[in-house]
């Protein structure tokens, strides 16, 4: 009866369901469920609008990036159960989702620090690239801080 | 000894050659991940642009463009990575 | 042009969407929402099943106390944008979530952290008690060990 | 002076006493909150389980009970708290 941990990653050209997300690590033996999703600000940049983003994934290396990441996220805390991670491709418009994820643990802290840790990890080292479309029609590839 | 590669390009690396990939026959094995940089320079040299900005993924490992030796076998893909902005 | 931050607690006697919660903090100057979600674990008390809880609260002052975390948050994190609780009441089946929150933030840091401080917080000093419902009819009054 | 209150009970309080809420009159005040909880035994003597496991709200605000002094009004609602289980 023990319940399998599950790692899943979904790249996704439609809108995504937070529901969806959270529904996918629901699990009877767990209390939490930790999320973030990061959306498109409405924003200006040199006086134009941007209006929406583009991505690009290299797609089968997001998969083997986020088996790493979970691999390491589950050294780091034992108990974490199910993680899941679903990120847009395409065009996504200002004040979408981009991406939610969201981690199911028996008690609060282990998920909460683990989503900290899954979505500053993700910025850093799985390939996605984003860029901003502005109004003008202009675009610009963006570069991620950390 | 040398490999045929299957190079893929992304985000402004893609912009830059107008390819999402394309195929290098004989590039020499081993080479040093800068020697491969530079080869891919040669052959699009609007990457230069990236110079300093971009890393290589040699089938799904990221290696830093410098003296590291990776070792090319034939269909292997080797990706122009830029700067990462997901999530 | 400016957005009003907004404080929302809602008791409720009717499954928790997290999608609604999602929603209503939904801004277009956020670049993040961090969330969080309380479920009943499936659990075992001395040999006897946990089939639910049944939670009460002192309602008018459950809102008081709300605000003032509000306040407290606002004071640690100003750049906190709409913060958003919907807290289940009465019958709560093993495995549904009795507690959804949601904070919106235009950088994930704040809410992250706001996060974690207003789901402790809420259960060390907003007046809510629960009792475990066990498969032998009997209940015991839940304490929060914070 | 005294006061007319209501006195909510919730959780284990609300079982032990077996009411949601009853009216206290005359309430001398100012009392002190640890006497308000003498009186509140004194007309629920099964509330002592809960002793030194309960706090008061006056006016949805936390009392300990204790030496702390509360000016109590009538229609004023005094709340037990037994320990909270929220989340």
């Amino acid at each position: 009866m023990t319940e399998e941990p599950r790692d899943v990653f979904r790249l996704s050209r439609d809108w995504l369901s937070v529901q969806e997300v959270v529904d996918s690590v629901s699990s009877p033996s767990c209390g939490a469920v930790s999320v973030f999703l990061g959306t498109t600000r409405e924003d200006r940049v040199d006086g134009r609008k941007v209006i929406g983003l583009e991505y690009e994934a290299y797609e089968p290396m997001v998969q083997s990036q986020f088996s790493r990441l979970c691999a390491d996220m589950r050294s780091r805390w034992p108990a974490l159960m199910h993680v899941c991670i679903h990120h847009r491709l395409g065009w996504v418009k200002v004040g979408e989702a981009s991406v939610v994820m969201a981690i199911s643990s028996p008690h609060r802290h282990a998920g909460q620090q683990a989503v900290q840790y899954c979505i500053s990890q993700l910025k850093a080292s799985v390939p996605i690239w984003k860029k901003e479309v502005y109004d003008t029609q202009e675009a610009s590839w963006k570069e991620n801080p950390e | 000894m040398s490999a045929q590669v299957t190079v893929l390009y992304f985000a402004k690396s893609a912009e830059l050659t107008g390819l999402k990939e394309e195929e290098l026959v004989a590039v020499p094995t081993p080479i040093s991940s800068g020697d491969l940089w530079a080869l891919l320079l040669r052959k699009q040299p609007r990457l230069k642009e990236l110079q300093g900005h971009v890393v290589l993924a040699v089938r799904q490992q990221y290696v830093a463009i410098g003296d590291e030796q990776v070792t090319l076998a034939d269909g292997d893909e080797v990706a122009v990575v830029p700067p990462l902005s997901g999530g």
